[in-house]
């Protein structure tokens, strides 16, 4: 099971925060999950269609499309921090 | 010490608590920010649509204070800081509130200066938080700005 | 506001005072200067000679104020300031003791740390204040910096 | 008259904060005035001769030794500045 969580706008326009999941055999990158997800779910492929870039985290780290995933991960989406 | 809190701070208290934990520092920098009156751009993008009543703060439990430790790290590996700390509120606030304040304790002054400035330009685009204002008429999400990126290319060289 | 006094100084109260005249602020920057403690040089230029004990601050009344107002004025010509506050004591200081205090105000960080930085890198060798630092057995006057006529050429160009 | 003021290490050194002189009518720049103090006297000149330069302020301005004197103006001498 990986667990997916969605913040800010993306949260907003997928109407909701977050999700488990469990792992496909052949999932094995951030890309990989990225495409799972947009085929599964219209919104999430506009997400990426849009103005601003979305942004991925694994296990609280920013990673981007490379990154591996493994069972047990922590991946969230979320549009470009504007802290301060 | 870092703190992510709903609740407002008070400057004068962190001041205090850095200056008796720093040591023989000479000097400590300060930076507030504070929540500024705004006005909500319209459909057309014009700016009417009604000053800035509140503004929500949101952030990612867990990553937030792990991206600040990381931050102050980061700074703490280029200048000799004897001491750090960091708030940062969120939830709703309104214009003229406190949002975060970042002091930075030293023996000499650009040390301070320049650590409390790194701090501030990193915490804008490398700390998941996020900003949606609202008038009375309409909300938003607030967009990364371009000089915010801008920023942090002082310090990659 | 410009003051040279012989009291300490209370940040919380300096930085309330400027939150309230800056109006819509986004960013506030206080740098608070402490004095030191450092060894004295023996007559070979060793640092034998006991640590610091008292640091007196001698000044030219009349024209502290008018350089320190000029440096805010040049600060203000070159920032969007909305406020500013310079505090510098004089007389007889401890170890620990807060020596110097500014505070700058503005709609964007940047500007408020540069006028900081800006105004204490001139107030260091442009208003007339000079220091001597005395321990148990000896006394001296302490020499300008090379670092500090150094860190104005920042400014220069 | 004019008033001339000592701080610091200048100060301690000449031993006197402060006196006024008649301006006499062939001074008429700080050069001029720097060189009538050192013939005055032998710790005046010693001010120059040591490892730090001396600085002057006409009327609260910091000046060089071609700022032209008038009566009644307040000439300073100190060390460099420290402060902060």
């Amino acid at each position: 099971m990986i667990k997916i969580l969605y913040f800010a706008s993306v949260r907003e326009r997928l109407n909701k925060s977050e999700e488990t999941m469990e792992l496909p055999a052949d999932i094995n990158t951030v890309a990989q999950l990225v495409a799972l997800l947009a085929a599964k779910n219209p919104e999430f492929r506009q997400l990426n269609e849009g103005g601003q870039p979305l942004l991925v985290s694994v296990n609280q780290t920013v990673a981007d499309g490379s990154a591996s995933l493994a069972a047990n991960d922590e991946v969230a989406f979320f549009p470009p921090m504007t802290g301060g | 010490m870092i703190t992510v809190q709903q609740a407002d701070f008070d400057l004068a208290a962190e001041y205090k608590g850095l200056r008796e934990d720093a040591g023989d520092a000479g000097a400590i920098v300060t930076f507030t920010g504070l929540v500024r009156e705004f006005y909500m751009p319209d459909a057309d993008g014009a700016l009417t649509g009604g000053s800035t009543q509140t503004l929500y703060l949101e952030h990612y439990p867990g990553m937030t204070e792990k991206s600040l430790q990381d931050i102050v790290a980061q700074a703490e590996s280029r200048w000799p800081l004897l001491g750090t700390r960091i708030i940062h509120r969120i939830g709703k606030l309104h214009p003229g509130d406190q949002i975060v304040m970042v002091a930075t304790a030293s023996s000499h002054r650009h040390a301070a200066f320049e650590a409390a400035e790194f701090i501030m330009d990193y915490l804008k685009s490398h700390a998941p938080f996020w900003k949606k204002q609202s008038s009375a008429t309409s909300s938003d999400w607030i967009s990364s700005r371009s000089s915010d990126s801008e920023a942090l290319k002082r310090w990659q060289d």
